[in-house]
């Protein structure tokens, strides 16, 4: 079977690569990109570890075809920093020790920022249901709510 | 023995909340984990697995797959070399079935290929032939005298009479004359509760890569709570020296016990030994539900007496689970723990095992605890409602304290379940108000804590700098709380001291990250180690001043001399003594190697409020406070995020996780989806109150704080739901229509 | 003489005694000596076997002293999570 | 498989027409492409229409909106005009999956998985929605309750897509409004649902209503004794006891791993009766 042949743009740089037609975006990022930031922890949309946004929108990659990105903007959790520059949402992770094996932390950095784009000013409601695609085992989710409320505050200030 | 390793001293920065060393790592998708890992030339491993419960494999016809262009290995349990004994071949048999199928899901055989499309082909094309045979999935029915057998030859030799053989333990504790001790009762209740089989929940699934060469020398790279054991426990069933297999552990994306043990990683290893290249294997979501980790089902008859003033005059538990098709011991944790927050004068828990067709229990957060405390602290509870006694008096009135023969056995050295039942009385979470339809519950907990074998070494760089190895995977942030003790005991800034988790080749042998032992048993082994880098920084220091070793003393990162009597010597910094150690001896390295004992229990006490919607039985939990001894926090906010984190499991557990069979024997919610942990928004915040009762066998005074979360949750729920609906719950998970049916049902 | 405290199950190889008198000084000794004088507690010392020494745990420390005085509970040997 | 991503409904239509084995159409994929990993089904064509002009707009028509069968959940959300005319299907779409699903789920895409639980399906089914099939002989129109057919089956021919869903116009003082039960707050499938539609005279009497029940039968129920129960009434105690009996008698649910009969029977009637009263606060009412 021959591949498709895709161009798109991941996290601001024009990328080529060949894919079945069968293969989700994140088999592509991760299996042949190597941009393994984002995790698969269920393949089925249910968890939100595999979280990017496709053309500026929340999605699941375990969700999204390959073959579907092509000429698409798509942005992951590698290209959040600006180079040694950690995003405010990531350096508040790490004050308010908001993850423990981190495994989902890139999944929610992304969703939470999506959010933040949409609304700078969540109420702690609203960013408990638009995180609630993104499973967090370790931490019952406190230190995750108190990190992006406080970095929402931060970026309005700033 | 007392332990006499505590030293009460003013920490600088053991109590402070650093960033964590892995960080960065972790915020900017660089850190790696199990699945994160590729090789040249790497193969796709897939396995292939039972649709039934229990059958009988009469034939495996692996030929097509074989033939199928691309698939470079196809494995069944045949393959394994024959030397595997005792309890690992039980685990090897878990990894790969040999003749039967025992559960939904069981792994019968297993393909690499060139890609995950041609892998999948191949399973497709593997021919097996099952006899279906009878199978339970249910404790009730696995230890009645006619049920289907799960493994014949394996009842345990205790086991009393009219029980099936699938009963494969036996076990009591306790002490006194229970007769007399309900007769002194004035009201005495019995109630027999459940609880479902739950499943870790760790996000990210079972992953491990493997390359074997031909000279039968290996490594390994997988997700996973202790590398030394998935080195040993594979080196034993390839028959292979444990020295041939280099195991590196990833980053772990949870593991909450479920991953301190193998269910890949040696059939990763026999591909890669058959196709001669590296073979990665990750498991689906469906296969983590399925074929890993769960744990085990309860059914318990718990029967206290207690006087009209509120002292406990008997306490009697029957605990009986199953964890799957082959032996465990989790009711021996559980059988102990039942009533180990109460001074009692007559206790007994006796603990039955049984197997079903299910797969096989791994550890979940202190196990085998939740189960049984869930029973005992509702039966404590419904006597206090009936006895109109306020249930944190009650507990306070019979709590276990340093002096008390514990139910399990032996007297409790310095423990604060007094203290933390009083602050929890003091907390305004007990005093607030409460609207319709709202109840409040509390719970007591308690857990062991374990030490274990620990390898440390602890290297000064010539910069002064300091590199810390230890040999446990970091699943909670230990590298931060090793650095930052390390630091504390060098009198250093704990950014100058780098923790690494190295691989199996590096270290001796570390226990599994289990049993809440790491910031215990690594931090003592790491204070140690340290220390004995100051003793030899001492040493150097005498050298050069030309003084004797002892006339030096180590303080805030200096060599000191210790007195006027030891002439007059600049203060020699750490950056001084690393940069002229190559002159003055050679480098400079502490290690410490110990089996560390004298962890200290832990215990905890929870306070929940819930509100349930009457109409619907859905319940939402309002407020929920953990309160929990510590023993010393070394990073407060680390220790904090294990209580919200044990607590939210422990709310899941009561709540709504369960695994949910078929009458085929079927698992049939095999997912994120229909095995429903907590997501963000069905929480609140989760409050918590560390208090700190300093445990004698830690130099620090650390305990444990990793497990007794999870113990109180599923009782103080439950209490609450008793309290709110005005009907005795006893059975978990109270699901909306286990809750609606009680609320009608009481009409 | 130290008295050994075993849990219930395990009465069945102790003449029913809940407490059992043996001679030993350290950890190992009393293992050794258990076999010897109640050869039925031999499969559960094989299988593994904690002690509780004055209220500390101890994981197959066989060298640990123990004085004729001390507490001592024998216990299964666990696993965490 | 073979990836499509035709640019017209017709090639969209003669694709499908046209493919031997197994077609399927890729729309949000948040069924398809789990379906796909589970290894439930494996198409041999996949065609994907969001490529097609227009498919990803939401137009006024006739005092109504036409969804396109490629508008997401988000989008639709955020349409300020379908938000107030019909917030009883924007809350029903809305609750479908995580906000990630909402990035890319369709209405037209959880019609035709043909779910007996499917969100939106008794939010628009009560909303008398129309679906335009596109096929390889032209469009056709169709009520969106005829679809699904059987759990996983439609009603839609070889060929046949649905392009667009229109969401009709409606009077004043009319609302709606969609309840579901599921045991924790979010992420999980309807255990039994509600969609209420319902116009009030401007005495606040109902005087139009469609019920529709979800989850609880083998596909959405449109319920006329329900509805029934409503008209004529200002929705008092016995109209709305009368309207949760109705249900009640209507389903016909089955036990499951997510509810059993006698939950969902229960559940279903205390769902009816608070969406009624949602949608009748919509509506302006009691006037």
């Amino acid at each position: 079977m021959s591949k498709l042949h895709i161009t798109t743009s991941i996290n601001g740089d024009q990328t080529e690569f060949l894919c079945n037609s069968d293969e989700s975006l994140l088999d592509v990022l991760r299996d042949r990109l190597h941009l393994t930031g984002a995790k698969e922890g269920c393949g089925s949309g249910d968890c939100g570890a595999c979280s990017v946004t496709l053309n500026g929108r929340l999605v699941c990659s375990c969700l999204v075809l390959a073959a579907e990105t092509e000429g698409a903007e798509i942005a992951t959790i590698e290209g959040m920093a600006d180079g040694e520059k950690l995003h405010p949402l990531q350096r508040k992770f790490l004050e308010h020790a908001a993850l423990q094996c981190g495994v989902c932390t890139p999944g929610i950095l992304v969703a939470a920022k999506a959010l933040l784009e949409k609304n700078p000013d969540p109420t702690e409601t609203e960013l408990r249901y638009w995180l609630a695609g993104n499973l967090c085992r370790c931490t019952g989710y406190d230190k995750i709510i108190n990190a992006v409320m406080d970095a929402a505050a931060e970026m309005r200030g700033a | 023995m007392a332990l006499d390793e505590y030293q009460k001293r003013d920490f600088k920065i053991i109590g402070t909340t650093p960033v964590r060393p892995d960080g960065v790592d972790k915020v900017t998708g660089r850190a790696q984990y199990g699945a994160d890992f590729y090789l040249p030339g790497m193969l796709v491993g897939k396995m292939l697995r039972s649709p039934h419960a229990h059958a009988r494999i009469k034939s495996i016809d692996v030929s097509a797959a074989k033939a199928l262009p691309g698939v470079k290995a196809v494995v069944t349990g045949a393959d394994f070399p024959a030397t595997a004994k005792g309890d690992t071949l039980d685990v090897q048999e878990h990894c790969l079935a040999n003749g039967v199928a025992l559960y939904d899901g069981h792994a019968v055989a297993a393909v690499a290929a060139v890609d995950a499309n041609v892998a999948k082909q191949a399973l497709k094309l593997i021919k097996v032939d099952y006899e279906i045979l009878p199978h339970v999935t249910n404790i009730e029915d696995a230890i009645k005298p006619d049920a289907p057998i799960v493994q014949a030859g394996r009842r345990g030799r205790h086991v009393p009479e009219g029980y099936s053989d699938n009963c494969t333990g036996w076990c009591e504790f306790g002490h006194g004359d229970l007769e007399a001790g309900f007769a002194k009762a004035d009201k005495i209740i019995t109630r027999t509760f459940k609880t479902s089989s739950t499943h870790q929940g760790y996000i990210e699934p079972n992953a491990c890569l493997a390359n074997m060469g031909a000279d039968g020398r290996a490594d390994m790279w997988c997700c996973t709570q202790g590398h030394f054991q998935v080195r040993n426990l594979c080196a034993q069933i390839m028959d292979m020296d444990q020295s041939a297999l280099r195991v590196t552990a990833s980053e772990i994306g949870g593991g909450f016990g479920g991953k301190t043990t193998v269910f890949i990683e040696p059939v990763a290893l026999l591909l890669s030994q058959k196709a001669g290249l590296p073979v990665k294997l990750v498991m689906t979501r469906d296969e983590v539900f399925k074929a890993s980790g769960p744990t085990v089902a309860s059914m318990t008859d718990v029967r206290i007496g207690m006087t009209n003033d509120g002292k406990i005059t008997a306490g009697d538990a029957l605990i009986r689970y199953e964890g799957g098709a082959w032996p465990n011991s989790t009711i021996f944790p559980g059988a102990q723990s039942a009533f180990a927050s109460y001074d009692l004068e007559a206790v007994r828990a006796q603990g039955l095992n049984t197997l079903t067709n299910r797969p096989l229990q791994a550890a979940y957060r202190a196990p085998g605890a939740p189960q049984s405390t869930y029973a005992v602290e509702a039966v404590v509870d419904e006597l206090c409602e009936v006895l109109g006694l306020d249930p944190i008096d009650v507990r306070l009135k019979n709590a276990a304290q340093k002096g008390t023969k514990s139910s399990y056995g032996p007297t409790y050295d310095d423990i604060g379940l007094i203290q933390l039942l009083e602050a929890a009385k003091a907390h305004p979470h007990y005093s607030a108000p409460l609207g319709p339809n709202q109840g409040r519950g509390i719970s007591n907990g308690f857990w062991f804590n374990f030490g274990g074998e620990t390898s440390v070494s602890l290297a000064l760089n010539f910069d002064g700098t300091i590199t810390l190895v230890e040999g446990n995977p970091d699943i909670g942030g230990s590298r931060a709380a090793m650095s930052m003790m390390a630091a504390e005991e060098l009198g250093i800034a704990y950014e100058k001291v780098r923790t690494i988790v190295a691989d199996t080749a590096s270290l001796g042998h570390n226990e599994v990250t289990h049993g809440s032992r790491v910031t215990f048993a690594v931090g003592l082994a790491t204070i140690k180690a340290a220390r004995a880098a100051k003793a030899e920084m001492c040493r150097r220091a005498a050298k050069i001043w030309g003084i004797d070793a002892d006339a030096v003393v180590w303080e805030d990162g200096f060599a000191k001399p210790a007195g006027a009597n030891a002439g007059e010597h600049d203060p020699m910094p750490i950056e001084k003594i690393a940069a002229d150690s190559p002159r003055t001896g050679g480098p400079i390295v502490g290690h410490h190697e110990v089996t560390a004992d004298g962890a200290g229990v832990s215990f905890g006490v929870h306070i929940c409020d819930i509100e349930v919607d009457p109409e619907t039985g859905f319940t939402k939990v309002l407020r929920y406070t953990v309160l929990q001894d510590a023993g010393k926090a070394i990073h407060p906010d680390y220790v904090e995020g294990q209580m919200q984190g044990g607590a939210v499991q422990g709310i899941g557990w009561a709540l709504n996780e369960e695994y949910i069979y078929g009458e085929d024997g079927r698992l049939q919610n095999a997912g994120f989806l229909d095995y429903r942990i907590p997501v963000a928004s069905d929480l609140p915040k989760i409050d918590t109150v560390i208090l700190e009762i300093p445990n004698p066998g830690h130099p620090y005074g650390v305990r444990g704080v990793g497990e007794t979360g999870i113990v109180p949750p599923l009782a103080a729920i439950s209490n609450a739901m008793s309290r709110t609906i005005g009907v005795r719950m006893a059975e978990l998970p109270m699901s909306p229509p286990r809750v609606l049916k009680a609320i009608k049902e009481k009409g | 003489m130290v008295m050994v405290t075993v849990w219930g199950s395990l009465r069945a190889f102790t003449d029913d005694r809940a407490a059992v008198e043996v001679e030993a000084s350290t950890f190992k000794e009393v293992l050794d000596a258990l076999s010897r004088d109640y050869p039925g507690l031999q499969v559960q010392i094989k299988a593994g076997v904690s002690m509780a020494i004055d209220g500390v745990i101890y994981k197959d420390a066989w060298f640990t002293p123990i004085r004729p005085d001390s507490e001592v509970v024998l216990m299964p040997l666990m696993v965490g999570g | 498989m073979q990836y499509a991503a035709p640019e017209t409904g017709q090639q969209a239509a003669q694709l499908l027409a046209e493919g031997t084995g197994i077609s399927r159409v890729l729309a949000g994929g948040t069924d398809i492409l789990v379906q796909m990993k589970a290894g439930m089904i494996e198409p041999d064509l996949l065609v994907d229409i969001k490529n097609i002009k227009g498919i990803r707009d939401i137009t006024p028509e006739d005092g109504g909106f036409r969804i396109g069968a490629a508008v997401s959940g988000a989008e639709l959300n955020e349409h300020a005009g379908v938000c107030a005319m019909w917030p009883g299907v924007a809350e029903a779409f809305d609750l479908i999956g995580s906000t990630q699903v909402q990035g890319r789920c369709t209405l037209a895409g959880n019609l035709c998985n043909a779910s007996p639980a499917a969100d939106s399906v008794p939010a628009i089914v009560a909303a008398g929605a129309i679906a335009r099939i596109t096929g390889p002989n032209g469009d056709r129109d169709c009520p969106v309750g005829d679809i699904p057919i059987a759990p996983g089956k439609t009603s839609l021919a070889k060929g046949e897509f649905v392009s667009s869903i229109l969401l009709p116009a409606r009077p004043a003082n009319a609302s709606d409004a969609y309840l579901r039960f599921i045991p924790r707050t979010e992420m999980d499938i309807a255990v039994c649902s509600v969609g209420v539609s319902l116009t009030l005279d401007a005495s606040g009497i109902c005087t139009h209503a469609r019920v529709a029940l979800g989850a609880v039968a083998p596909t959405v129920l449109l319920v006329e004794d329900a509805a029934n129960a409503l008209i004529g009434s200002k929705l008092d105690d016995a109209a709305l006891a009368a309207l949760g009996a109705a249900c009640t008698a209507a389903c016909k649910p089955i036990n499951d791993k997510r509810g059993t009969i006698a939950f969902r029977e229960d559940v279903t009637a205390v769902l009816a009766k608070r969406a009624a009263g949602i949608a009748q606060q919509r509506a302006g009412g009691p006037l």
